[in-house]
């Protein structure tokens, strides 16, 4: 494989093109991206990239946006909530305690404070004078309400697991509250920060009247056609910018940007990196990339044939092509991983960890070593993890040149999390971005966890998670968190080759959309904080 | 206008078979209409009579295109027209009378609605005037109830009348020449009387001159003046009516001429037959159609309570007009139509009632031949096939022995060998009959059910098949049930005629005494079979209360 | 539609006629036939391989239709996705007709409550829209090739069924239908040999108007990524994966959707114009 | 004239309820094979045991699937469709919006396709082997043989990525006035007047040039009448049976067949909605949907049967 960059002429033409019609520095940068040119510090592509925006927000307009997927599952109960277009209407509709800001540091929302000695018992003090759309005043019963409803097995959330640490609620006075977890953790606040722990009213049963704190009132909602919200007068944090909020979703992808384009929306999400050349050279719009965190792996279950021979997953970590990856696969729209879930966009990301090159010798030595380069390994992909299938073909297509036969066997994503995902021997998944390592590590890599792909067992790295998780000493707990990367890139099963951008496109009106390590549509808050110009 | 109305100069037309070849099927015709002359064309199907007269109105059917000569009509020559102007003059100038009105009138459309449609299409007159009109006609052509015939579908009227309202349609647009295409083939010698009668005074009364298209020497030799003689599109004899009928010069005229009298069988019945059981013997036999009602009785009775007997080496005749139920009595002899009562001897055993309840071997003694060769033969299938299977079916016959079989099958028939190749949609209408004849000889039968095998046939091939009928007897010893409409055939080869009249035997007479009939329907029947006497149809009385009691309306 | 363009001689013997536009059809349809055939062993670069760095790359002397949206030659894809519409399309529509038409006939010559019962339930079968019945087939057992094969037979059977049932039941009212049924003979003879040789013209037009439809309908359900899954890809595959191309024209959107209308516009316009059977023999 | 037309209707209802009843369990057997269920669905990736048995219970899906159907069945009785599996709202208001938005779509394409693809039947039928004839026959074939999603995509980004004349989007919930409705509908209408047109077409123009071989049209050609007057006076009223099941046929086709029109204009139909109900395996929904299906073809059919009797006086 020719190394060049594909730095073609045409590519130049789109840059001087750019530069002409007036794109900021920010375009520039996208459109360097998108035609694949490595950045040396990837991380740090989207904080230099948000300082050029604060303009000053202009009132009025009605904003409408399409998500990528809807179905009758749609739902406004944060618990249940399970796609994109679920989280962007609970934060319409609702608030958190947090919220996470670009650099991924916990704000104060609903919460005045949260403190706590010895990050078991935590005391968290609401804000005055903030009301719910029916009226009723906001208090400590609302947000024991809201907590204590995930460990109810009827409620079927989603964050029941990480729910489950909570023991102990108790209401100090109207607008205090104290909440005592069953063993330290000093992320709580950051935990708090996600979308499914948005506050309900007490005793909501019916959530279809969208009935919460946040800066919409819902006036119609019907589930797997479209939400309309209008601007809630007496929002606590100053009311939105734009006057209306109509959210929907299409589907199918290209029907999507054909919306953007003809100017029916102003933001159309997720949109695959293929579909971005699409976007090139239309003047009157914008991409808005997001590095969140988002991540599509190649596990390789190391308690069944053939992962359980060590040989074998070295030699696959050697032979996954994470530039060509990020390149024909991604377009660009990613940034090279180190087979561990910490992404770049998380403070706690061990950048000097280096992931295993590119290396076909390398990996046909292990392969041999392990026996297995006659045989024909089945892997199995699926639309349902986002990228898994091209990431498959360009795997299959390096094995081929050293004689190794991958069959990639595409399955249908109807009930592919619960029928593959976890199950086969080599299956490629999907993992959402968490806010911190001690929710992904004890979600994904403890020995007992019920998520972990690849069967990794170590009781160091068990031990480990527990103490970095109660620890308050912030340097104490990088390194710790360093070496647990470490030994997750070098001993599990699954291999990160990169950790997807979330790219949504927007018509150049829309301004003040910044990226969010929460996920894409910054964070699936952008409603509130976007505004429409002329 | 002192010329002839109508002056045919060497007309050719040209036909294009299915493989792109062009074809001459007229090759140059000439002859002459006077004012208010009827001409007769008469020739077998395929001698291009309908095509020329259809040429009258600058017409040709599919595939078909007028490629010489000249027709002139009224001094306007109707190939030079375009095809706007021939519009023009059809229905005014030229007029047509259709061989069968049943299919010639829409079944979606009022009769009232079509008969006017050519004064509407001309703007000759306004809708009351052409109504009235229509009127005058009906009484004229003395069509029952004329004030409401009109409001019907022609789905709700009877062939004759259907005939008759043709005849009117024609005549509304006060045309100078009417093409009369056969227009009684289709129809029962007794509605025929009454049809013909119509047209011959209603033509004379306006004066109209016309071309009479047929193949029935005696119903032209009724209404015609004159009579062109035509074979394979060339004229072999023109002449007046009774110059022809009386010294026809050409040999084809004499074979026309002969053919119409067919030699009677009057066979005695030779004394060994009558001690011995007879082959056949039907008691009370009913058969129906449509749902049984509680006493088991059918909706619709088509037999009633019908006997006869047959003996070994006799033909019994049946005779009636369309609708009588003879061909429903033949189905039920052969099985095809169980019968609702009544039982059928044959060789002193009974018969199921229904072909599923026969022996192979009873139903291989019964065969049955139908009348249209072309739906009775498997146009998919070579003749070879055809005779092989009933072979191989019934006497279990393989290869070898097989094939000569088949051929001595065809020699019985009079057909040549290379005809074994040959699919059905490939011969003429009579070779089509003997092949379907062949296969039923191939059963080796004792009794062979005739259903009307001649009527689709011209006259002279129809008599060569009546004497190959007669022959095979003679060697095999068949016996024949012969079902017909037509009286000349069933005489030519039957000893014994029954009469049927709406479901009911009306009178079995042996073939000697036919002259003298007692039935009164039996007189009217057969004394409405026409003459080859230009002035039978004028003086032939009827006697009124027997055509309101038998004829139909 | 009968245009005489042949010199006489020669296609006397054959016994049939052919026209310029049905020889030029059945042309497209046996080359494609060949290249379905043969495709593994004249393509240029393997299905799978990336040729081109860049995607949605244009026509060049490599790659002679262009690359498609991961850089992988898309005229190879064309070639191997050939056997797979033509391949799945021609198995369903034989299954499909074969089923359909001796169904049919049965219905017609057993008539009674045969006949009432099988047209009730084919007709059932065919009140459920095809794209829907597909949807739900194949998220049962998944979009594997035999299933594939199996749900569009089953789509195609009631409309093969009531073509040839209708043509069956005309046949069925003829005499030499009567002779043969009087004689004895049993159902299977009376199909295989009367009716059968009589319906067979109608019921081959038939069949290549399905094939077109079924072309359509896998093409319809590949478009809503039910039809053959990767690695494998047919047409419908290949214009659904590339369609992002289209707003630039890229090649490799357009040849596969060439591709389908060449051929269903070759079958039909073969259809039309079937060689006729010549009769004319008697005229030597 | 009422006997034959209302025994005809009676037995079609009978015919129409059996067929019902097959499809209903056609359907119920081909979702029970679907693999996983509701419960599973809806957790998606935190589908643990436990959290999925929880969920199970608490919409009451443990019982065998067989006692809901005839639950589900039982209800249809009293007119009540069930309640959605995946949202807990009675499947009739999630129908009804969609409903009426599939009736609209398919009445806006008939009122366009039939009369179309009448006229240009016959007359290609009128001016049988003339050029016009040609091109029309050769246009049929050329429109059947392009997959729909190719028209309807290339439809999109002419009028309303390029031109910008055209919303790419189906908006239905903005149809204020004529003007919105015509530009809102006009392109999903064209996609789908172009599919469903080119069928009937090709089956009124067989049936005319059928009927225009008939000696009842020899005959009025005969009495001097034009080539207009014989296709629209004699042959259109006798072709009207055949023509008229061709046109139930193709608009059936519109109910459920226009799933990828509804895709890419992303509109609200019952097609979309029984695709999310399968794979939410959402079961009343997808009876439902069928059901809807179901009843439409077969009142199509029936119309058809019915208009047929009537425009023939023989069956009258």
């Amino acid at each position: 494989m020719s190394d060049t960059t594909n730095w073609s002429c045409s590519d130049d033409a789109t840059i001087e093109n750019a530069i002409r019609r007036g794109a900021s520095r920010r375009d520039l940068l996208k459109l360097m991206l998108a035609n694949g040119v490595a950045m040396a510090a990837a991380g740090t592509i989207f904080g230099r990239a948000s300082e050029a925006v604060a303009a000053t927000p202009v009132k009025g307009g009605a904003l409408k946006a399409a998500a990528w997927s809807s179905s009758t599952a749609d739902t406004l109960d944060p618990a249940k909530a399970s796609l994109s277009t679920d989280y962007v209407r609970c934060c319409s509709f609702y608030n958190r305690l947090t919220f996470l800001d670009q650099t991924g540091v916990p704000q104060m929302e609903l919460a005045e404070s949260i403190e706590s000695g010895d990050a078991k018992t935590w005391t968290i003090k609401l804000k005055k004078g903030v009301t719910f759309h029916n009226g009723k005043e906001l208090s400590a019963d609302d947000v024991i309400f809201s907590l204590k409803r995930h460990l109810d097995k009827a409620t079927g959330s989603k964050v029941a697991a990480i729910a489950s640490q909570m023991t102990g609620f108790k209401a100090v006075d109207k607008s205090t509250l104290e909440v005592t977890l069953a063993n330290p953790n000093a992320d709580l606040p950051t935990i708090l920060s996600m979308h499914h722990f948005m506050i309900v009213a007490d005793g909501t049963t019916d959530f279809s009247s969208g009935n919460g704190t946040g800066a919409f009132t819902c006036k119609q909602f019907t589930p797997g056609e479209r939400s309309i919200g209008a601007r809630n007068p007496n929002y606590f944090k100053g009311g939105p910018n734009v006057d209306s909020f109509e959210f929907f979703a299409i589907p199918d992808e290209n029907a999507r940007i054909n919306a953007l384009l003809s100017g029916d929306i102003h933001l159309a999400a997720s949109i695959n990196p293929r579909s971005v050349r699409l976007l090139d050279g239309k003047d009157g719009l914008a991409l808005s990339t997001t590095t969140s965190g988002t991540y599509t792996d190649l596990n390789i279950r190391m308690d069944m044939a053939p992962g359980n021979v060590s040989d074998f997953v070295e030699g696959m970590k050697y032979l996954v092509n994470r530039e060509q990856i990020v390149k024909s696969a991604l377009r660009g729209f990613g940034v090279v991983g180190n087979d561990q879930p910490v992404s770049p966009a998380n403070a706690y990301h061990n950048a000097a960890l280096k992931p295993k090159s590119f290396d076909s010798d390398k990996a046909k030595f292990h392969f041999q070593k392990a026996g297995v380069l006659g045989q024909t390994i089945e892997v199995i992909a699926s639309e349902a993890a986002g990228s898994s299938i091209d990431m498959a073909m360009i795997v299959q297509a390096s094995a081929a040149q050293i004689g190794m036969k991958l069959d990639v066997k595409r399955v249908p994503s109807d009930g592919y999390w619960s029928n593959y995902w976890l199950k086969a021997p080599i299956h490629f998944g999907n993992i959402n971005p968490r806010p911190t390592p001690d929710i992904l590590f004890s979600l994904l890599y403890k020995s007992d966890a019920a998520w972990n792909e690849s069967r990794f067992v170590s009781e160091k790295f068990d031990k480990m998670l527990v103490e970095a998780r109660g620890s308050l000493d912030q340097a104490k707990r990088r390194e710790m968190y360093n070496e647990m990367q470490v030994l997750v890139s070098e001993q599990a099963g699954t291999i990160i080759p990169a950790y997807i951008s979330n790219v949504d496109a927007i018509t150049a009106k829309l301004k003040g959309l910044q990226p969010n390590p929460l996920g894409g549509m910054m964070g699936y808050a952008f409603a509130e904080y976007v505004w429409l110009t002329a | 206008m002192t010329g002839n109305l109508v002056e045919i100069r060497n007309l050719r037309v040209e036909a294009t078979t299915d493989a792109g070849r062009r074809v001459e099927i007229i090759k140059g015709v000439s002859l002459d209409i006077a004012e208010g002359e009827i001409v007769a064309l008469i020739g077998e199907s395929g001698s291009g009579k309908t095509t020329i007269a259809m040429t009258l109105m600058g017409y040709a059917r599919q595939g078909c295109a007028i490629t010489g000569g000249e027709v002139r009509v009224g001094g306007v020559d109707m190939v030079k027209l375009s095809e706007a102007e021939r519009a023009g003059i059809r229905g005014t100038g030229v007029a047509y009378v259709p061989q069968s009105a049943a299919a010639a009138f829409n079944p979606a459309l009022t009769i009232m609605d079509q008969v006017i449609e050519v004064a509407r299409i001309h703007r000759l007159m306004s809708a009351t005037e052409a109504q009235a009109k229509a009127l005058l006609l009906f009484k004229a052509l003395s069509l029952p109830h004329p004030e409401t015939i009109g409001n019907r579908y022609p789905h709700q009227v009877s062939g004759g009348q259907l005939q008759r309202l043709a005849a009117a349609m024609a005549l509304i647009g006060q045309p100078k020449v009417v093409i009369f295409d056969e227009p009684t083939t289709a129809l029962d010698v007794t509605t025929q009387v009454e049809v013909l009668r119509a047209f011959k005074s209603v033509t004379a009364q306006h004066n109209i001159a016309g071309v009479y298209v047929s193949h029935d020497l005696a119903v032209v030799a009724q209404i015609a003046d004159r009579i062109v003689v035509l074979k394979d599109g060339t004229v072999q004899e023109m002449g007046a009516t009774n110059d022809i009928l009386e010294g026809g010069q050409h040999p084809y005229t004499r074979e026309l001429l002969a053919a119409f009298r067919p030699k009677a069988q009057q066979r005695e019945p030779d004394g060994k037959s009558a001690t011995k059981r007879p082959l056949l013997e039907v008691d009370n036999l009913t058969v129906g159609y449509g749902p049984r009602s509680r006493d088991g009785q059918p909706l619709i009775k088509a037999v009633q309570a019908v006997s006869l007997k047959l003996d070994q080496g006799r033909n019994l005749g049946i005779i009636g007009e369309s609708g009588c139920g003879k061909s429903t009595l033949a189905r039920a002899i052969a099985g095809i139509l169980p019968a609702h009562a009544g039982d059928i001897v044959f060789n002193g055993r009974e018969l199921g009632k229904a072909g599923r309840n026969r022996t192979r071997n009873e139903l291989r003694e019964i065969q049955i031949v139908f009348q249209h060769a072309d739906t009775a033969l498997n146009p998919a299938k070579s003749v070879e096939d055809i005779l092989r299977r009933p072979l191989a079916f019934y006497h279990g016959m393989r290869g070898k022995t097989r094939d000569a079989r088949v051929n001595d099958l065809l020699d019985l028939v009079r057909l040549p060998k290379s005809v074994r190749h040959r699919l059905p949609g490939e011969l003429s209408g009579g070779q089509k009959q003997r092949v379907n004849f062949a296969r039923a000889l191939a059963a080796e039968p004792t009794l062979i059910l005739c259903d009307e095998i001649t009527s689709a046939l011209d006259t002279v091939v129809a008599a060569a098949v009546v004497e190959l009928l007669k022959e095979l007897q003679r060697e095999l010893g068949i016996s024949y049930i012969f079902i017909s409409h037509d009286l000349s055939v069933v005489e030519a080869i039957c000893d014994e005629i029954i009469v049927m009249y709406r479901g009911q035997k009306v009178e079995q007479i042996a073939s000697t005494r036919l002259a003298a009939p007692e039935h009164p329907y039996t007189r009217l029947l057969f004394s409405s079979v026409p003459k080859l006497d230009t002035r039978w149809l004028d003086n032939l009385e009827r006697d009124a209360e027997q055509v309101r009691a038998y004829g139909h309306p | 539609m009968t245009n005489p363009t042949s010199s006489g001689r020669l296609n006397m013997r054959l016994g049939y006629r052919f026209n310029l536009v049905g020889v030029s059809a059945l042309g497209i349809i046996l080359l494609w036939a060949g290249v379905a055939l043969f495709a593994p062993q004249i393509i240029p670069h393997s299905v799978g391989e990336i040729v081109d760095a860049d995607y949605f790359g244009p026509m060049s002397r490599d790659l002679w239709f262009g690359s498609d949206y991961l850089g992988r030659d898309i005229f190879s894809r064309i070639l191997m996705g050939a056997r797979y519409t033509l391949g799945i399309s021609l198995a369903a529509v034989s299954i499909a007709c074969f089923s359909g038409v001796a169904l049919g006939m049965t219905a017609a010559v057993a008539g009674g409550w045969c006949d009432s019962l099988l047209s009730r339930f084919l007709d059932a079968l065919n009140s459920i829209p095809s794209k829907l019945f597909g949807l739900v087939v194949v998220a049962a057992v998944g979009s594997s090739i035999p299933a594939l094969i199996a749900t569009l037979s089953v789509i195609y059977t009631p409309g093969a069924y009531r073509f040839a049932r209708a043509l069956a039941v005309n046949v069925n009212t003829m005499d030499f239908m009567v002779v043969a049924r009087i004689r004895g003979e049993r159902l299977p003879y009376l199909i295989a040999s009367e009716i059968l040789p009589n319906i067979l013209g109608p019921v081959l037009a038939d069949l290549g108007l399905r094939f077109v439809f079924i072309v359509l309908l896998l093409s319809g359900l590949s478009f809503l990524g039910l039809g053959v899954q990767p690695p494998y890809a047919d047409w419908g595959a290949l214009v659904r994966e590339n369609i992002g191309g289209l707003p630039f024209g890229a090649p490799a959107v357009i040849f596969p959707s060439l591709a389908i209308a060449s051929l269903t516009i070759s079958v039909n316009l073969l259809i039309d114009n079937l060689p006729r059977r010549i009769r004319d023999r008697s005229a030597e | 004239m009422r006997g034959q037309v209302s025994s005809l209707v009676v037995r079609r209802l009978l015919i129409a309820l059996i067929t019902l009843v097959i499809v209903s369990f056609a359907v119920f057997f081909a979702t029970a094979l679907l693999p996983g269920d509701t419960a599973t669905i809806l957790l998606g990736q935190s589908a643990t045991p436990e959290a999925v048995e929880g969920l199970r219970k608490a919409m009451h899906l443990d019982d065998p699937a067989i006692i809901r159907f005839l639950r589900w069945i039982a209800g249809l009785f009293q007119g009540d469709f069930g309640k959605s599996y995946a949202n807990n709202a009675p499947v009739a208001t999630l129908i009804s919006g969609r409903f009426v938005n599939t009736m609209k779509l398919a009445g806006l394409t008939a009122a366009i396709a039939v009369p179309l693809a009448l006229t240009l039947g016959i007359t290609a039928a009128m001016w049988r082997g003339t050029l016009y004839d040609r091109i029309v026959t050769v246009g049929t074939i050329g429109i059947i043989s392009v997959p729909e999603f190719m028209i309807a995509t290339l439809a999109v980004l002419l009028f309303a990525v390029y031109l910008k004349w055209l919303p790419a989007l189906s908006l239905t919930n903005e149809v204020k006035s004529f003007h919105d409705l015509v530009r809102i509908y006009a392109m999903p209408v064209m996609t789908l007047t172009f599919g469903v047109s080119a069928q009937m077409i090709r089956m009124t123009r067989a049936a005319v040039v059928e009927t225009l071989n008939t000696p009842y049209v020899e005959m009025a050609l005969l009495k001097g009448a034009s080539r207009p007057r014989l296709v629209l006076r004699h042959a259109l009223p006798n072709a009207l049976g055949p023509i008229v099941n061709a046109v139930a046929l193709s608009l059936s086709y519109l109910l459920g067949g226009v799933i990828i029109v509804e895709t890419i204009f992303n509109y609200p139909g019952v097609a979309k909605l029984m695709v999310d109900a399968v794979s939410t395996r959402d079961l009343p929904l997808i009876q439902t949907c069928a059901m809807i299906f179901c009843l439409g073809y077969l009142a199509l059919i029936t119309a058809a049967d019915i208009i047929a009797v009537v425009s023939n006086p023989r069956l009258r």
